[in-house]
């Protein structure tokens, strides 16, 4: 519980004694998290931590047994998955979750926060601030070049580019990776990181990966979870030498 | 409406017709009385497909589709009828040529095909349709385009087209004399009344019900069931509860068979009438599918049965199945069929033409002594002039007549006092 | 999809020129009005297979319950017709006469109420395109809203048909029951039996399907159409874009009733009445498969569908009664199997290709030009 | 209702309308096995299951009329061997069509429907063109008739107590194959993860195709089943499909207690209705409220919350 008096502004998101179950097992048990604005935060934790699911709470895929998720002071867990969207948070999932049979032009219109309703959409043209705003957003993740291409013939990090570049369209104040740099090379990897890290600048963003090396170029600060539960916080330095990280990673 | 009124009818060699259609007698060549073949100019003044030796005749029925099970023994009897009239020596000289189409059990399949039939081949008459609802998507094309139909099927009634000549039982002709037997000689009192859901069941149910409690009488029950529904152990048990008389049963098709095993499986044992079972749905056609065994002891009212003792019938059955094999069965609603074409060319020959508005003036009151029923005659209301008769359902799919009314009955597709 | 142009590319735009020419044209000079009635009769079930064409085409969701609006519509014009027809005067051998015959037949004694609006030709006009979309949006709120989709959307909506079926014949007082409303002669007095009237409602018919496609492709070239494409594809990626997806679903599946639905009403017009067999689970899945057959993902083919498979069905069930069934199941399959996208697909893969070698000029390249965004 | 009626006699309609209810019961779950199994364990929408059963029932009509004419002494048992033809029968079938059709569009699962709807259709003109159009009518042997009095007013019908065993016997014998045996073990491992099923040696084409096989040889017996109280058409298969495929869903895909549970609901709820309505009304009563359940339960009965 968030003590009276402690302003909520203080944090963009907190997260208080989170709990789901899926038929008895609790894959959440009890979480706690708070993020900063403008902070990147990267969750890691070995398979079945809980680390996705504590994504899909927060973005409203999947609903909270107990407990509450604050937003900018709105409680998300009883809102629904696309009025969570327009509260200003963005979620890239783990694979590529792009629209193949469309160019990435169209995916990034897709994604702009316009014409968002039934008769909107089919009200929406196609005008000057929506044509700058995506060459805009195609020159931050390099694909200015492709804007005409079918984003099924993408490589698989320019996919997850465009993914990202389909959220940042949006202008989310907090944008959640899912495992962004999973599949890229070297090369692609450090345009990621610089990429992460210059949209910071604006956003908050909270990360899952295992890429050691990554979470270090980016890490704000770092949370380890372990069977649902928060292990370890802090800095990456500080986490790396915690004891009981060490255990579950190296331990049995 | 077309009426074509431009030329006076030709009373011309009426009476050699007449003459000629009094002596029809089946598989005998009645050539000589019809020696001289009138012109074709006299007989057909609107454009039918009538040459100097062939007409046209059109059968629709489904050969296709759930219907088609029905439907194929009325295709069987109107294409013996017809062969037998060209043996005979044709129409006014004319040989009968057939095109048949298939309705495909779907109604606006029949409709487009009547219409085919009556506006591309001109045919000069059309036997067909089975269902009510087949009839009712053809009636309006027959109307507009001035044809004529020999509709085969026991049916509701409620209905007197001037385009149709109904050779089967409307409804109060079945139900009433069944009725009556069965409070007369078997000393019914409750009846629960049981059908198929739709206008068929329905209507003859309704006109039962009257009947039942004109005669100060009860029913107990009345219940209807989805076409093809399978499961009636629900009104099995109802039927115990209730006690009637007589069970009164208008299923049809698919569910018949499931209706009748599950009764005889529930120990409702049919021979012993206890309550008896009178049906005006199930012909020999059907209880093929059901099984003989599963319908022995049920009573049939209707005007045919293929057991039926005459010459006209005895010539008819072997007739039929020297055309169509030893196996088949023949129900009332074949036997209805058969009478069209036979109908159709007493018409004719009455009004000496194939005009269809002469040969619709000529209808009423053409008797058929042929007919393997006995004899039929048409009402003024396009109606047959029949008797009905019940018949014991054996264990080998036959009946037994175990009775038959004693004056024609008169068909009343408007009963006063039923609606 | 290719976006030159004003809705359509050059080359659908010459597609549309010849559909427009053949309906209009070829068709009515060529065949006499028996035929024409016939294909008019074809072109109200390509009203269908174009909702299809958005709604399972474009959007994935697979409908095995069109029938249902197909036969509101023709059910709300058949109940216009029948009123007419059922004149005090007409009816005046019933025991109750003014109301249509079937409810004589039930003893029925008055009009029920639900019927006395469609005294007005303006009211049925709006209940044609009205009863369906409400019809759908209730079924699609309840489905969409709880995420069913896919195979249990289908056969859901394949169980909605027959209920409704087994309650139009069951409540045969008030719907004419199996043998549905049939005799209708006159709208607005004008007699529709007439070969000049089954004319004049031919063109009606076509037009409206001209209409009725350009509306489809003006949906599809919006930013709904690529939605939902989009939806299809990556559902979960649209919802996390902050659209609510059910309501995309809803509305393109009301849309899809809409059209069903007119095309209900021109049937009751064109063939004279209308009956339960046009509700239930068969004529459903049929028309169907007159969308795969033309190309799940072509309005021009939805309409060329339409038309090949009755005309198709027509000529085989007169010749062959015995082998239609089996060319109809044959088709099923061949389609699914070989032919995915149907018709269209055949086209783009072998005629266009053919054609461009000859005709350049006419139609730019072969292959779709590549999407491009408008300036 | 009681009015009119001495106890007694209500207690014993109530006994042999919940026995109705049974065999109902027994009718739904022979239908719905077999598409639970190829459905809920394959995701594959078979709308041809009403033909293989119509399949099954023709072998049992080709049985009677063989036994009747060449082993008449037999015929109190045919029905056994022409339970087991049947199965084989609609296995074979169902063999041959898994391999030229439906492993082609195990990625499709709405193509599969469209597919198997038209193989539905030119099996239904087969059966039209190889036995007529008419329905045939299977003889049963004497002792499969008639009813068991217990007390006044109860009367039991045989065909209806050995459609329930029947029913028990092949319910137990699905649960066994599919969760006891070894050949179960795999079927569901493919499920769980055709990849890695395949990767640790499981065949899992055959696996898909005895699977198949399996669903239909049980569609088979259920049209074996099936003479005893309905009837044998060309269409007849059609009038099931409806139906099952309502239990099916309702029950909740992949659980086969949850199709047993379903077409308990189902079958009870209808068979009381039917007693208290008319038949028309209570089918359509029936179905709407099925459909009402889904539309606020659409995962079914018995599907288990999962994480998605």
């Amino acid at each position: 519980m968030q003590p009276i008096g402690q302003t909520p502004k203080e944090f963009i998101l907190s997260i208080d004694a989170l709990t789901v179950s899926f038929d008895g097992f609790k894959a959440v048990n009890d979480l706690s998290l708070y993020v900063d604005e403008n902070e990147i935060r990267v969750i890691i934790g070995p398979n079945g931590a809980g680390k996705t699911t504590v994504l899909d709470l927060i973005c409203g895929r999947t609903k909270a047994t107990s407990g509450s998720i604050k937003f900018e002071g709105r409680e998300l867990t009883k809102m629904r998955e696309h009025e969570i969207v327009h509260a200003g948070v963005g979620r890239k999932f783990q694979n590529p979750s792009i629209y193949e049979d469309l160019t990435v032009f169209e995916n990034l219109e897709l994604s702009f926060p316009r014409g968002r309703s039934v008769f909107g959409a089919l009200a929406f043209r196609r005008d000057q601030e929506v044509i700058d705003r995506v060459e805009e957003v195609a020159e931050m993740i390099f694909l200015k070049d492709q804007l005409r291409t079918d984003a099924a013939i993408l490589s698989h990090g320019q996919k997850q580019w465009l993914e990202i570049g389909m959220l940042l369209i949006q202008k989310p104040r907090l944008l959640m990776l899912d495992e962004p740099v999973a599949g890229m090379s070297v090369a692609e990897r450090v345009k990621t990181a610089d990429l992460l890290n210059t949209i910071t600048k604006n956003q908050s963003v909270i990360v899952i990966e295992h890429d050691m090396k990554f979470v270090e170029d980016i890490a704000h600060r770092v949370t380890v979870l372990h069977q649902g539960k928060v292990l370890s916080e802090g800095t990456m330095d500080r986490v790396k030498h915690d004891p009981k990280v060490v255990e579950v990673y190296l331990g049995h | 409406m077309s009426f074509d009124t431009r030329l006076p009818s030709i009373p011309l060699s009426r009476r050699t017709l007449l003459a000629g259609a009094a002596s029809i007698a089946m598989l005998s060549a009645t050539g000589a009385a019809l020696a001289q073949t009138p012109a074709t100019a006299t007989v057909n003044t609107t454009g039918l497909a009538v040459s100097d030796t062939t007409v046209k005749i059109g059968i629709l029925h489904s050969v296709t589709g759930t219907m088609a099970i029905s439907e194929t023994g009325s295709v069987q009897a109107e294409k013996l009828a017809i062969e037998q009239i060209n043996a005979s020596g044709g129409i006014l000289g004319r040989k009968i040529e057939v095109i048949q189409e298939d309705g495909g059990s779907d109604w606006p399949t029949f409709a487009e095909k009547a219409k085919k039939l009556l506006v591309e081949d001109r045919v000069a008459a059309v036997f067909g349709c089975w269902t009510s609802a087949s009839r009712k998507a053809v009636l309006p094309v027959f109307e507009q385009y001035n044809g004529m139909l020999y509709y085969p099927t026991f049916y509701e009634g409620l209905e007197e087209s001037p385009n149709v000549i109904y050779t089967g039982q409307e409804a109060t002709q079945q139900i009433i004399a069944g009725i009556d037997w069965v409070v007369k000689e078997k000393g019914a009192k409750s009846f629960y009344l049981l059908g198929s859901d739709y206008i068929w069941p329905r209507t003859s149910n309704k006109i039962a019900r009257k009947h039942i409690e004109k005669l100060g009488l009860e029913v107990v029950g009345e219940e209807y069931y989805p076409l093809g529904h399978t499961q009636f152990n629900s009104v099995i048990n109802k039927i115990k509860l209730k006690k009637p008389d007589v069970i009164y049963a208008i299923v049809v098709g698919g569910s018949n068979v499931a209706f009748y095993k599950q009764l005889k499986a529930a120990g409702i044992d049919m021979t012993k009438e206890k309550p008896l079972l009178l049906t005006i749905s199930v012909t020999e056609d059907e209880v093929l599918g059901i099984g003989g065994e599963n319908m022995v002891g049920a009573y049939a009212a209707m005007k045919y049965f293929q057991s039926l003792k005459n010459d006209n019938n005895t010539a008819f059955v072997s007739a039929f199945k020297k055309m169509w094999g030893d196996k088949i069965v023949i129900g009332d609603v074949t036997q209805a069929a058969y009478l069209g074409p036979w109908l159709w060319k007493a018409a004719v020959e009455k009004a000496g033409s194939f005009d269809i508005d002469k040969v619709r003036k000529a209808s009423p009151g053409i008797e058929l002594t042929t007919a393997p029923e006995g004899y039929v005659k048409i009402h003024e209301n396009h109606h047959l002039w029949s008797k009905t008769r019940i018949g014991h359902a054996r264990a080998d799919g036959q009946y037994d007549v175990v009775y038959e009314t004693k004056d024609f009955m008169e068909p009343d597709p408007f009963p006063e006092g039923y609606q | 999809m290719p976006t030159v142009g004003f809705l359509f590319s050059k080359k659908e735009w010459l597609y549309l020129a010849i559909l427009a020419a053949l309906l209009l044209i070829v068709l009515p000079a060529s065949v006499d009005i028996f035929r024409l009635n016939l294909i008019g009769k074809y072109l109200t079930y390509a009203f269908v297979a174009l909702g299809l064409v958005l709604l399972w085409g474009n959007g994935g969701i697979l409908s095995l319950g069109q029938g249902i609006f197909f036969g509101l519509g023709g059910y709300c014009m058949a109940m216009f017709l029948k009123l007419e027809a059922s004149t005090p005067e007409a009816t005046k051998i019933q025991s109750t006469p003014g109301i249509p015959d079937f409810m004589d037949w039930n003893q029925v004694t008055a009009l029920p109420f639900w019927w006395q609006p469609f005294h007005s030709f303006t009211f049925t006009l709006l209940a044609i395109i009205l009863v369906p979309s409400v019809f759908a949006f209730i079924i699609g709120a309840a489905m969409f809203k709880r995420r069913v989709g896919g195979v249990y959307f289908a056969i859901i909506t394949q169980a909605v048909a027959a209920i409704l079926t087994i309650l139009i014949i069951g409540q045969q007082g008030y719907t004419g029951g199996v043998n549905g409303i049939t005799d209708l002669r006159t709208l607005l007095g004008w007699d529709i039996r007439t070969d000049s009237a089954k004319l004049i409602l031919y063109f009606i018919n076509a037009g409206l399907l001209i209409g009725v496609l350009l509306l489809a492709q003006a949906v599809r070239m919006s930013k709904f159409g690529r939605l939902l494409i989009a939806m299809r594809d990556r559902e979960d990626r649209v919802r996390f874009s902050g659209y609510d997806v059910s309501n995309f679903k809803i509305f393109i599946f009301c849309l899809a009733a809409a059209i069903s639905a007119i095309g209900g009403a021109m049937f009751t017009l064109q063939v004279g009445f209308m009956s339960p067999s046009f509700v239930g689970i068969v004529p459903s899945i049929e028309m169907v498969i007159f969308a795969a057959v033309g190309g799940r993902l072509s309005l021009f083919g939805a309409i060329y569908g339409a038309l090949l498979v009755n005309a198709a069905k027509t000529t085989f069930s007169e010749s062959f009664p015995e082998l239609w069934l089996f060319a109809m199941g044959g088709l099923f399959i061949a389609v699914v199997m070989a032919f995915p996208f149907g018709l269209a697909g055949v086209v783009k893969d072998y005629v266009e290709p053919f054609v461009a070698r000859r005709l350049p000029v006419l139609l730019g390249r072969g292959r779709a030009p590549q999407p491009q965004a408008a300036q | 209702m009681i009015g009119d009626y001495s106890y007694s006699e209500f207690f014993s309609i109530l006994a042999m309308q919940g026995f109705a209810g049974l065999i109902l019961f027994s009718v739904f779950v022979l239908m719905a096995l077999g598409l639970a199994i190829i459905f809920g364990q394959m995701g594959v929408i078979n709308m041809a299951h009403g033909e293989f059963m119509i399949l099954g029932a023709y072998v049992t009509y080709l049985c009677s009329v063989v036994v009747t004419d060449y082993v008449p002494f037999l015929f109190p048992v045919y029905f056994f061997v022409a339970m087991a033809l049947a199965f084989a029968a609609s296995f074979g079938l169902g063999v041959l069509v898994e391999w030229a059709l439906i492993r082609h569009l195990y990625r499709r699962p709405l193509d599969t429907l469209l597919a198997t709807w038209g193989l539905s259709l030119a099996l239904q003109q087969l059966y039209r063109s190889v036995f007529g159009a008419r329905e045939v009518g299977v003889t049963l042997p004497d002792w499969m008739m008639g009813s068991i009095s217990l007390g006044d007013a109860i009367e039991i019908p045989i065909n209806g107590l050995f459609v329930m065993g029947l029913t028990m016997i092949i319910a137990a014998a699905v649960y066994f194959i599919m969760f006891r045996s070894s050949w179960g073990k795999r079927v569901r491992a493919v499920v769980q993860n055709r990849v890695m099923a395949g990767a640790v040696g499981i065949n899992t084409k055959q696996v898909d195709r005895m699977t198949f096989g399996l669903g239909c040889g049980i569609a088979g017996i259920a049209g074996s089943a099936f003479t005893m109280i309905g009837s044998t058409g060309p269409t007849a298969g059609q009038l099931y499909i409806v139906d099952t495929f309502l239990v099916v869903v309702f029950g909740g895909a992949g659980s086969l207690i949850g199709t047993i549970a379903s077409a308990f609901t189902i079958s009870q709820a209808q068979s009381t209705l039917e007693f208290f309505l008319s038949g028309s009304m209570a089918k359509v009563l029936t179905l709407l409220t099925v459909v009402g359940i889904l539309m606020l339960r659409p995962q079914g009965l018995f599907s288990l919350n999962i994480r998605r």
